[in-house]
């Protein structure tokens, strides 16, 4: 056993437990800020009582949670059903390896990092559905089918608008995009009016994608609670329905830490001053906060102008904005 | 939406159904709408309602409820129906009586599909059949009643 | 291809909402046959929430029937008492002293823009969106202190007494009415530009839940519903009881008989109470609040007699039959949900699952009004 | 194309507004009250389930046991009973017991009692995980008046 | 026996074997009170007076118990709210039976605790209390409860649970 | 014995072990996708195996097709397939008749001979000797081929996409429109 | 044999064997599967035991590996047209003939 062997089996390690600690906290605080948020918005307090200013909520949430008795109802088909919460949180997680959070802290620098995130979230969609069909409730099965029509709708645009992304800085590289927007705020690629003067408007449908696919309200058609009672859920109690929570949340910070590294300069600091990891944080959960305050603003949208919202307005935009970008990068 | 048929002819209406039956049960009124809270109040028939309810179709009548009640003493249960008119606001009543041991009479759902649900509550209460109706179960009641509880001699 | 095979039917399931569904607002069941996201048929399976209150019209006093009227509209529970008071009042000849009448309005009033607020959070809750329910429900707790501090309870009141009120209203409650007013009309703006403008609210709203007038008049349907499809029924201006014919507001109709009509036809309607409110309080008269010679044990003449209020959800009847007892002989209490919901079976036909619950949400339903 | 684009203009316009709203409202005064911590006065006429109003004077439960309440009750809640002891002027009430579980708060007891014996209690917050606790309710206990 | 004293015998009931498990279990128990869900679950008034207790003002929120699942498969709690009819009588048992254990009930106004005002003799629709159907823990009287009343009973509910109570008690005023 | 632990012994191994892993994935997903009774069943075997076969194209230092195959394949494919039998609202074919058990087991023969015919081909066969590779086969590579050398088939793919999205939109909406009223 | 074991991922026969049994399995199904969609996923199987092969010649014997990995792309797209199609066939005939089973289109011949 030499030491380098021991090194890297430790640092391995550490990724690992450090991945899934990262996951699981933010998941649980996440839950908890958007309460927060939520109530701030709503006049009201929010969790408060349990711990110091509620902090100890999601620690309650979760232990109740995981002594849940687990209910397997009975037209469930019992692998799938089993299976549905394990596989649909482990993509998200595994997405989170090749994040870099700052010049150092990346677990695995892959060269094909984008496309492995997209790969990655291209898995959960599958097993969402399984997940729902699996449960044997029309609900479900409705929600299953809600699903999968927005991911592939909104999938459209947000591969259009990485692509034009990739195409203007010729890397698949998270590391590399990042580094190319060192140096002040109008370096990042949100800024970048020169390589694609449609940059902000390619954030925003990026973002609105990434609230879509991360089937987060105003588009939660996973979980429509006043149509489908808890849509794919419905059937899933105790932890089960925990893991689904778990990874929605990654989801959503896996999208958010994406939107960072694209748009608006990973760990770069705005004003070309030290880089540092808690740039990136401040900017990843700044976003998060945007997810949850778009959440608690405004009603759900119907299914159908849902997907008319896709092909109708984000996909042609954000064709265009991949020709544009493919007319200035040969122009310039 | 059509503007209102005066009272005037609505009650010469009801009055040639009144004319038509050799036995003449119709009593067609006018009344006062402060002290009744309605302006017409016309008894027919059992068997005339349905043309009661076309006249009042045709005048653009509005179907507010109908109501049973069970005239214990009479051995007869009367349906009241209430109309009115969402234009000009005037209020006609109609009333039938049935004898309470075969206590029917018919539909008007076909007239006024907002009668159907009346009609099935009425028959949750009083046991009321009403001929022509497409669905008389229980409504308000457990699917599986068959008591009707506000007949006067309802014990459970 | 033959063409016996494209007469087979499209498979459809049926899909049970309720009678627990967050949509169904309480006690409703719905079952609905689908034919994907289309709805083939919707039947509203109801009596979830029978509580008898017909029955026990009949087999208790007039005075004790007072304490049912809070609780089948709960949501508006002054207009029920309205209604029934109103009607024992026709039946037995008793004159309301002035002042009471102008307190039973501006309480009405009052329930109606708090039964309006609660609509509108419910609908934006069905629809979705939950700040805005927070939003209208911090309203309605104003309401709701004034009429607690007149009332004495605040939601199931039971205040409106034969001949009269049971409690005067005070100089607080007049004033604190007054800042009402003012207050919720400085909010109003704030709600148009959060839900009435929202393009999410009005892509949800436009074009949506078709109910034609005449759909309307023959299933009975009253209030909001009839107004946002074009016809001005009020029973406050058609047959004006109280003393609604002395205060000078309008009746919101819209014609587009959509969601979005019924919608804007009660917010309107929040602020023509405003109104009203405003009038009534400068107008409210002295004197006493109970007429003078009620007797304790009220028996009506025989006969019977129709007496209808416009209620926050369309209008609100009650055909009392006397028989000369101390007890009403029969009680019919005509609720406007009732016929409301029965057009839902036939104008959800063809619509798609998340507009049929918008058109469900926009009826303003109260079940145990329905089921009574 | 142009109505295209203005149509998304103003919805994203809407929506902007919305966010404004919310976010405006973070940061104003919460509206809630802190229950256990802080409570509501509750208002005068606040009707909680009744009460026995002492006579001042003598310490002694005003009710002269007229049984106009139980009359009134619509839901039978209310159950009294008094005697008349050897030379009062009057009867004593023994035994006033409330069912408060069928009370529907109406007021009709005390609206119908001519001798200002019953009130509202305050009682706004009342838990209890024996169902009994309500149901008999002696009330004549809880004034202090002699059994 | 009465139904509703079930749970209270079997948390009593702990084998002297396990006892030192008695540290996990108060926690677990801590854990459970302070995340009580409640389920989407209105039947009639008192409905409202839970949604108002949800709202702003009175804000359920604080004691995390304002995560309102619309399925029973999720949630913890199950107010009674409103008047239970015997047509609706088994779709409660339903819901509860779906819901996961551990799990708990409360009666929440008049109707659910003994079916208030709408119990009559000769009455033939309004099961008188729910406790006749499933287990109650806790009863909240009142016609309807205020918001305060509700909040009240989810303290007791706590105290229940974990045997101690954490806030002051409020004396009506 | 001493069990040498040196780097150079035991990545060889354990990457073998991942190797048999993702090539045992594959097939086991293969085996269920195609012997499972329910479609739900086998449409996900057919997402287990790809998952494998992405991994067997790590192996084969093509990470870009891996990325592609899970994204396409199990994104997609799967997913359309899965979408189509909710749609079609089958979840189980009809139970086998004992003529079915048959031609099971001949099918099964048919294909065991078909393997082992083709493995002893691939045994027999004398590969041409490894020619030297002028790249690695990165992603810029695969760009620069596919729109140089490749443009042509490039685009036909792309007619051929495009032609397909049109073909299922027509032969889709035409099903439909027939069924309503 | 631990050699072999070892080395496996580096010769060409084990992908190649790889691939048939894809190939053998697809063909099962192909044959076993009485669904239109059961079909369709053993024809994926075999497609993907043909690009397997692809890939394989191309990282081993290709001068250029690319073209392994561009005709395993390219099948992609095949396969996604494929089943576009084919679902959206299997969908048609489904709404009109009520079935996806194979056995029950005889209609089609006639």
């Amino acid at each position: 056993m030499t030491e380098g062997m021991v090194m890297n089996l430790v640092r391995l390690l550490l990724y690992l437990v450090g991945m899934i600690g990262f996951a699981a906290f933010n998941a649980a605080y996440l839950t908890l800020l958007e309460r927060k948020q939520a109530s701030w918005m709503q006049l009201r307090r929010g969790p408060t009582e349990v711990g110091p200013w509620g902090l100890l909520q999601p620690v309650a949430d979760g232990v109740k949670l995981m002594s849940k008795q687990l209910l397997l109802p009975r037209d469930v088909d019992v692998p799938l059903f089993l299976l549905g919460p394990i596989m649909v949180v482990v993509p998200p997680i595994l997405c989170l390896v090749t994040i870099p959070f700052s010049e150092t802290l990346v677990a695995r620098n892959f060269n094909l990092g984008l496309l492995m995130i997209f790969a990655f979230g291209a898995i959960s969609t599958f097993v969402l559905m399984l997940a729902g069909l699996a449960s044997a409730n029309k609900f479900s099965s409705i929600a299953a089918a809600r699903i999968v029509a927005q991911n592939i709708a909104y999938e459209i645009p947000l591969l259009v608008i990485v692509l034009s992304l990739v195409m203007s800085t010729h890397s698949f590289n998270l590391h590399t995009i990042v580094d190319q927007q060192a140096g002040g705020f109008w370096h990042w690629n949100l800024l970048r009016l020169g390589t694609n003067p449609l940059m902000p408007v390619a954030f925003l449908i990026y973002f609105i994608c990434l609230l879509a696919e991360s089937n987060r309200a105003p588009f939660d058609m996973v979980e429509a609670e006043s149509e489908l009672v808890a849509g794919v859920f419905t059937e899933y109690s105790g932890m089960g329905f925990g893991l689904f929570f778990i990874a929605e949340y990654v989801n959503i910070v896996v999208g958010c830490c994406l939107a960072t590294i694209l748009f608006l300069g990973g760990w770069h600091c705005p004003f070309g001053l030290l880089p540092g990891l808690h740039w990136f944080l401040i900017k990843m959960y700044a976003l998060c906060v945007m997810v949850v305050w778009v959440r608690w603003s405004f009603p759900r949208t119907q299914f159908y102008g849902l997907l008319n919202l896709s092909w109708k307005i984000l996909i042609p935009l954000a064709l265009a904005n991949l020709l544009l970008t493919a007319v200035m990068l040969k122009l310039f | 939406m059509e503007s209102a048929m005066p009272v005037k002819d609505l009650k010469a209406s009801f009055e040639a159904i009144a004319q038509r039956d050799a036995v003449s049960q119709s009593l067609v009124a006018e009344t006062d709408h402060a002290a009744k809270g309605t302006n017409l109040d016309v008894t027919v028939p059992a068997e005339r309602v349905g043309d009661a309810a076309r006249i009042l179709d045709l005048a653009a009548y509005m179907i507010e409820a109908i109501t049973g009640v069970d005239w214990l003493a009479d051995k007869q249960m009367e349906i009241v129906y209430d109309f009115v008119h969402p234009v000009s606001g005037e209020r006609v009543t109609v009333r039938a009586r049935v004898p309470r041991d075969k206590p029917e009479l018919p539909s008007i759902s076909a007239v006024f599909p907002g009668a159907n649900w009346h009609e099935r509550e009425t028959h949750d209460f009083f046991g009321i059949v009403f001929e022509g109706h497409p669905g008389l179960i229980p409504l308000l009641l457990p699917e599986d009643a068959t008591f009707h509880p506000l007949r006067k001699d309802f014990a459970p | 291809m033959s063409s016996d095979a494209q007469a087979i039917h499209h498979e459809s399931f049926v899909l049970n909402v309720g009678p627990q569904h967050p949509a169904t607002h309480g006690v409703l069941r719905i079952k609905l046959t689908m034919d994907g996201e289309y709805i083939v048929d919707a039947e509203p399976v109801i009596g979830y929430g029978h509580r008898m209150h017909e029955k026990m019209g009949e087999n208790r006093s007039y005075a004790k029937f007072l304490p049912n009227t809070g609780r089948m509209d709960y949501v508006a529970a002054l207009f029920n008492g309205h209604g029934y008071v109103g009607a024992v009042e026709r039946l037995a000849g008793l004159v309301v002293p002035e002042r009471a009448e102008y307190i039973r309005v501006i309480t009405c009033e009052l329930n109606r823009i708090a039964s309006h607020l609660l609509w509108v959070g419910a609908f934006l809750v069905d629809l979705g969106g939950f700040t805005p329910l927070l939003y209208c429900f911090d309203d309605r707790e104003h309401i709701l202190d004034l009429i607690e501090s007149v009332t004495g309870s605040r939601l199931t009141f039971c205040y409106f007494r034969f001949g009269g009120v049971c409690n005067d209203v005070d100089d607080n409650f007049i004033v604190g009415a007054r800042d009402f007013v003012a207050s919720m009309r400085s909010r109003m703006p704030m709600y148009d530009a959060f839900v009435s403008k929202n393009i999410i609210f009005r892509k949800r709203c436009e074009g949506i839940g078709i109910l034609s007038a005449d759909d309307c008049r023959k299933y009975g349907a009253t209030g909001p519903v009839i107004r946002g499809s074009g016809v001005a029924y009020d029973v406050r201006k058609m047959e004006p009881y109280s003393v609604y014919s002395q205060l000078d507001f309008n009746v919101p109709v819209y014609t587009e008989c959509d969601c979005m009509a019924r919608y804007r036809v009660r917010i309107d309607e929040i602020v023509e109470s405003l109104r009203i409110v405003e009038q009534a309080l400068g107008k409210l008269p002295a004197g006493p609040v109970m007429a003078d010679k009620v007797p304790r044990a009220l028996k009506p003449p025989k006969g019977d007699c129709y007496f209808n209020v416009e209620s926050a959800r369309g209008s609100f009847g009650v055909r009392a039959f006397s028989d000369g007892s101390e007890n009403a002989y029969r009680l019919k209490l005509r609720s406007p949900c009732f016929s409301n919901l029965s057009l839902f079976q036939e104008c959800s036909r063809g619509m798609l699952l998340t507009d049929a619950l918008a058109l469900l949400g926009s009826l303003d339903l109260v079940i145990p009004d329905i089921d009574r | 194309m142009i109505k295209y684009f203005q149509e998304i203009i103003e919805g994203a316009y809407t929506l902007a507004v919305g966010m404004g709203i919310t976010f405006v409202r973070m940061f104003r005064r919460r509206v809630t009250l802190d229950y256990p911590y802080r409570s509501l006065t509750m208002t005068a006429r606040y009707r909680g389930h009744i009460e026995l109003k002492r006579d001042e004077a003598t310490g002694q439960p005003k009710c002269v046991v007229c049984m106009a309440c139980q009359k009134a009750c619509p839901s039978n809640c209310i159950k009294l009973d008094g005697q008349k002891p050897e030379g009062a002027p009057r009867k004593v009430l023994t035994s006033y017991m409330l069912d408060f579980t069928t009370c529907s708060l109406c007021g009709l007891c005390v609206e119908s009692c001519k001798f200002d014996a019953l009130t509202f209690s305050h009682d706004y917050n009342l838990t209890s995980m024996r169902k009994e606790d309500y149901q008999t309710m002696d009330l004549l206990r809880r004034v202090g008046g002699a059994k | 026996m009465e139904e509703g004293s079930l749970h209270l015998e079997k948390q009593v009931d702990v084998p002297p074997g396990l006892i030192h498990f008695a540290a996990l279990d108060n926690f677990l128990n801590l854990c459970r009170a302070n995340s009580l869900w409640p389920m989407t679950f209105g039947l009639a008034c008192c409905a409202i007076e839970m949604m108002a207790t949800g709202a702003s003002r009175f804000d359920m929120s604080r004691f995390g118990c304002e995560v309102f699942r619309p399925s029973p498969r999720q949630s913890d709690l199950m107010i009674v709210s409103g008047t239970v009819t015997w047509k609706m009588s088994t779709a409660v048992v339903t819901l509860y039976d779906q819901m996961p254990e551990p799990k708990w009930v409360l009666a929440m106004g008049n109707c659910a605790v003994a079916g208030g005002p709408f119990v009559f003799p000769g009455q033939y629709s309004v099961v008188p209390g729910v406790d006749k159907l499933i287990p109650v823990d806790v009863y909240v009287p009142g016609c309807p409860p205020r918001p305060e009343a509700l909040i009240e009973g989810m303290l007791k509910l706590e105290e229940k649970l974990t045997g101690r109570r954490r806030w002051p008690t409020v004396e009506a005023k | 014995m001493t069990i040498d632990l040196s780097p150079e012994k035991v990545y060889p191994v354990v990457s073998a072990l991942l190797f048999a892993g993702v090539a045992g994935i594959t097939l086991l997903g293969a085996v269920v996708a195609a012997s499972a009774r329910r479609l739900v069943y086998s449409v996900s075997g057919l997402a287990l195996s790809f998952v494998g076969l992405a991994g067997i194209y790590l192996f084969l230092q093509s990470p870009f097709l891996a990325l592609m195959q899970i994204l396409i394949y199990i994104g997609a494919v799967c997913v359309v397939i899965m979408f189509a039998i909710m749609l079609a609202d089958v979840v189980e074919e009809k139970s086998a008749r004992p003529r079915a058990l048959l031609a099971g087991i001949a099918c099964f023969l048919v294909a065991a001979m078909l393997a082992f015919a083709l493995i002893v081909l691939i045994g027999r066969t004398a590969w041409m000797p490894k020619a030297v590779q002028v790249n690695t086969g990165a992603v810029q590579d695969i760009g620069r081929a596919l729109l140089t050398r490749f443009g042509f088939a490039f685009e036909l793919i792309s007619v051929v996409l495009l032609l397909a999205i049109l073909g299922a939109l027509v032969v889709a909406r035409t099903g439909r429109g027939n069924n309503r009223e | 044999m631990l050699n072999f074991f070892t080395q496996a991922s580096h010769h060409l026969g084990v992908y190649l064997v790889l691939g048939a049994l894809l190939f053998a399995i697809g063909f099962f199904g192909f044959c076993r599967h009485r669904t239109l969609v059961g079909m369709l996923v053993s024809g994926e199987l075999i497609l993907a035991g043909a690009s397997l092969n692809f890939v394989a010649f191309g990282r081993f014997l290709a001068a250029d590996p690319v073209t392994g990995q561009i005709f395993a792309l390219f099948i992609m797209g095949i396969a996604a047209a494929e089943a576009a199609i084919v679902l959206s066939i299997m969908l048609a005939v489904y709404r009109n003939y009520r079935t996806i089973q194979t056995r029950d289109l005889k209609e089609m011949e006639g």
